[in-house]
């Protein structure tokens, strides 16, 4: 986390430089179907956050070595496009995005009933077209939207959202400019449903009540997204 | 890329539909598929577009870096384009190092944009021998119904005129718009049950033979040609392929024109 | 990494076990294997640890090198954590380039070592804009019996509070410690037969589901966590987990802060 | 292209600095059998072009992942050595070469006769140890005569010639000192004995009349290279 | 070999700047069992070298098309730690391990007793924690009382020492002042019992007298380290 | 590069052979096989040679680079050897990074070179501290008959031997024959059948054990030794091929010395 300087972010009345409170989201918008050749896919916004996520599958696992007799593999791909942040991307191998692909399958097989279909193999390829803060979140979520989507089923859909701390005060999806000079960053998986949990990280420094407040956050801003994702899975559809 | 192993049964019904002489989606030997253009599209880059053709969806995105001329040309800029066709796309494209059908993809759009000359290197120097613009032109396939080479070329051509020199930015001036002083045109013909036809959709890509892009100037000039895949064709085929592409380039420049 | 099978009668047995509040090895649901700590091991490193946790053997060194600060933060060095995980530490690891397991554990512990602000990275300076120290942490991996997360995290803490920033090498000053301010401990939990468990060891981490991983500092604020693999759990068990880290790793921290 | 500058590259009587007339090509020589461990082989020079060719096979393709069962797999690679310019090339990869083995493979599975050998894999590996200009004919053409040489059946020979322009004159065959100049390449792949084509690249700007004489060139200069290849596969003959 | 300067490394009665006589090794410590997820382990210091061996096998090679129908495989990798040197090496590909990785299995490959276990593999990884001069002697030697704690069959243990030559002396075992101003070095793996070898190699510039006395130097000291191998092997053992 | 599996007829042929002292080609056991050298073979490498032994054809071409002088040693250039087996050269090489073997032969070959001194390093500086020659020698396999270790050997110190400075292309003064004070020479001997032979085919490689290089300077001090492949030795063997070497070393020296 950045966290240093001595920028003011929060007025005097307790409201974001955008205006927001401090357990507010950013403007979410999400549309299914937008691949025409994939067997689900989602394109979601979340301020100037762009992802895109493909499905393809359940399909034949290749190589065989790959197979697994009792369960379909799920295979996840997380990757930013060269122009989706300020200074561009260069193509290839990224730790980064080695290690976010990684939490976001370990989250999505969570849910994803993979034993319906032995030895074969799913595929989720998440792309952050444009970046502002929080891009894991909406990979992950846009993911389930696609899977979904795709027909593939799943336990409950997974809605991922991030809270932190920027001049000591706790508030819920830090927005660029909040991220630059953020103190802390909690981005959490949540099973809106039962309120349980896929996916945590968290990097920074958060007393045990900021982190409670953090956590408190992303609970509520998890059902506010659900509602979302629900309704563009009943309006959207795939083609 | 996987290469997907083509169905005896799909090169026949091509065939068939071919000496009818129609195509397996309905459309004319020389139609193009639907096609939106638009461009600012993505708010990270200085210019973009999305090109829509039929089921194809691609993306461009126009970056700037700042770079140190080579020496034998020190009031020189460079214009560097790069095509990744991920997994996202289609299911037999894969991850890992471009494929070597991505590369030419790549080199063969490029080649189209850089030889008609439309960016003027000499216009992107900074300081002369110091600082010059680099302009990287990043194509991303989003999904692949086939032809990417004419989305691509198209997209790249259209963010390239949507493109801001981020001078403030990086703190040399002021900002001002990429120069950008012609519009070449790509457009790809396939051989497909023993004819060509434009803008194939991957149906015929994958039961068809070989591919012919043509690249052409404001003035009709050649720009770029690339021949692909496995096949052989006569001069009177090429000859009525360039044909069509004199009209057809038109055509599309028109609608990246008047952007 | 290599996948192991996991076989069925492990993960059964592991039920049975936790059903009777038991574990593979003896221990209780708590109870963290025997460890040592020993400093100083590695001749040509500027500081270095050994840590033991049952048969979980790992070595972590420190270097450092001479850098130029980012144009951004001309008074700040830089600090660097990497983790490797070679075929020496066990059958199950193999060569090659970094698998995601081990990209994972050398960033899980790397944060917890970055966020705690241990190292004032202004103090690294040594001509501000021209030369800073950039300090590396290798941690290397001897032998595998699980739980490498909080191995890798204590010998790294341990052996930055061995070392010794070496000048007079680099001819720029005197040798002198280098400052470690903070002591951030990882706890890391792996849920077993349906319940979690501190200190995993290699046959728990087969027949077992996610783990998370829980770095505190010296106040028990939060400065890392991470929930890797396949599994779902609630706040309540997160919470008995916090509490739980919040006692062991102040045990812990005593350990490495005596030395 | 180059293209830029003014210097004069044709005199007053239309020749080229190196005494050629616009439709001339530089000399050639072919020789096969020069590689004594493989089945067929070539040594082309053209200019001070070098390509050395080996063919290998038809042997069992391996891993059996890439047989094909109705046809041979052709496998060819084509590289610049790095002592083949002036300034030293490093070993690796390189998208050019790349770019350039595949469009040399496409050209030259139009005319091997690749259903005869179901299952087993064909290797063509062209060396370019000494480069001018024109590098990927010379390679291409070589490997058409190592093919034979091999007595791999085709059902032609393929010729592959580039013309192109300078001082906005459409010349033949362009040597390196033109070629720094040029402001077109044009290069063709022509089956001598149809007139069709297989392989086709060009850059540059070239009017549609320029376009008709460059083609024109390659035709004719096709010709002339043909009877050079048909000697040399009679005279030579693998080892 | 760097060989250059004029520092005196002999003194008037002949011994080396750490009071060793010309044919003296440095001090050496055996360790086995020193891995306990491994099949066999030793950990070997030799001056202020340290190196850890790890055996893995007999288990099943695996792809299968690594494995010989009448052989095990033998996989041996050499590396150094990023911390074992004055400047820190960086993870990676690396010729220089590439070839000793290679001229050990070689030397290995020549003993141990492959034949015993068709289809699967041995693994034997060599790691240099802490580099002083002679770590490819030190990774060898270690390795043969790895696989003997492993209990592999072996026709004899190898035993590998260096001699070379500084201030035109020719001295055993160079340390690593020594080695920085060497100017020659002779490294061989040698079988104690029958004074065979396995493993060569040579580096700098040596007289063919100058070559026989370290030749000589290298068999003595091979009888001293053989001594402590064994006392090693019956000792610590394999937990 | 794959390996092929040797057949066991091949072996038991091979003894038979060498039990009557006969050689699968015909030789005896310390005849080399036919040898052609030549030189200025390649018109864009500064020196070249092309050696044929045999059905063993190997290139060798000289490139020169102007580098910085590394801090420590600011009077001196630098001498890169590299090599390279391509597909091109036999059917058992395969494209890709280099095979152990590759690398092997680069090195072997690359300190019987270096460490002779034919090259002085300090002849190499241009401006101390700041421009220096760094000479490139670039070996590249054609055919692969056997025994390309002593082919680029002698390859390589013919190229060098026939290397011109570029320093007017460089523009740093006139061109100049690159000074080469020594001829160092390998000689290769295999275990075939039981016995060591010197310049082994590639059937006799196949069948073989292991091979010793030797690399002695004019004065037949030794400069390099490798033992490569599975095999043991005695000290007795190794003398008669030491003694062997001495005598060839000095006939092919007088090949590479009179061009």
């Amino acid at each position: 986390m950045g966290g240093y300087g001595d920028v003011q972010m929060i007025d005097e009345n307790g409201l974001r430089m955008d205006g927001r409170s401090p357990g507010d989201i950013r403007e979410v918008t999400i549309e299914t179907g937008v691949i025409p050749v994939a067997d689900g896919s989602c394109r979601m916004t979340w301020g100037t956050n762009e992802a895109i996520v493909a499905v393809y599958g359940p399909m034949e696992a290749h190589p065989r070595k790959i197979q697994r007799q009792d369960r379909a593999v799920l295979d996840v791909a997380y990757n930013m496009a060269p122009f989706s942040t300020t200074d561009r991307i260069r193509p290839g191998f990224n730790r980064r995005s080695r290690e976010i692909s990684k939490v976001t399958k370990d989250a999505l097989e969570s849910v994803v009933m993979l034993e319906l279909y032995p030895r074969s193999k799913i595929r989720v390829t998440i792309e952050i077209v444009s970046a502002e803060a929080g891009t894991r979140c909406v990979g992950l979520t846009a993911a389930s939207v696609a899977l979904a989507d795709a027909g593939i089923p799943m336990t409950d859909l997974v809605v991922s959202v991030a809270s932190g701390k920027i001049n000591d005060v706790v508030v819920c999806d830090l927005n660029k400019e909040e991220d630059n000079y953020g103190e802390a960053d909690l981005p959490m998986g949540i099973l809106p449903n039962s309120g349980e949990l896929v996916f945590l990280q968290m990097d920074g420094d958060l007393s045990q009540e900021e982190f409670s407040q953090a956590w408190e956050y992303n609970m509520e801003a998890a059902q506010v997204v659900h509602g979302m994702m629900v309704e563009a899975l009943k309006g959207g559809g795939s083609q | 890329m996987s290469i997907p192993i083509v169905p005896k049964l799909l090169r026949a019904h091509l065939s068939d539909l071919s000496a009818n002489n129609a195509r397996i989606d309905g459309r004319s030997q020389w139609e193009g598929r639907n096609l939106v253009v638009e461009h600012s599209i993505l708010p990270r880059a200085e210019g973009s577009a999305r090109v829509r053709m039929g089921d194809t969806i691609v993306l461009a995105g126009v970056k700037f870096q700042i770079m140190q001329p080579y020496p034998d040309r020190p009031n020189q800029g460079g214009l560097m384009c790069s095509a990744d066709v991920r997994p996202i796309a289609g299911r037999n494209w894969e991850a890992g190092p471009p494929s070597p059908e991505a590369i030419e993809l790549g080199r063969v759009v490029d080649r189209g944009i850089r030889e008609s000359g439309c960016i003027d290197v000499d216009s992107l120097c900074i300081i002369p021998g110091e600082k010059a613009w680099q302009v990287i032109l990043d194509l991303f396939a989003v999904s692949d119904d086939g032809n990417l080479f004419d989305a691509f070329a198209l997209a790249g051509i259209a963010a390239l005129r949507n493109a801001t020199v981020p001078a403030e930015r990086f703190e040399v001036g002021e900002d001002y718009a990429l120069p950008v002083s012609k519009t070449p045109i790509m457009c790809s013909y396939h051989k497909v049950g023993g004819r060509f036809v434009y803008d194939a959709c991957s149906r015929e890509e994958l039961g068809g033979d070989e591919r012919i892009h043509i690249t052409l100037g404001d003035d009709d000039n050649v720009h770029s040609l690339q021949k692909g895949l496995k096949g052989i064709f006569s001069p009177e085929e090429f000859s009525e392929i360039m044909t069509n592409a004199r009209e057809r380039t038109k055509e599309l420049r028109k609608i990246v024109d008047s952007m």
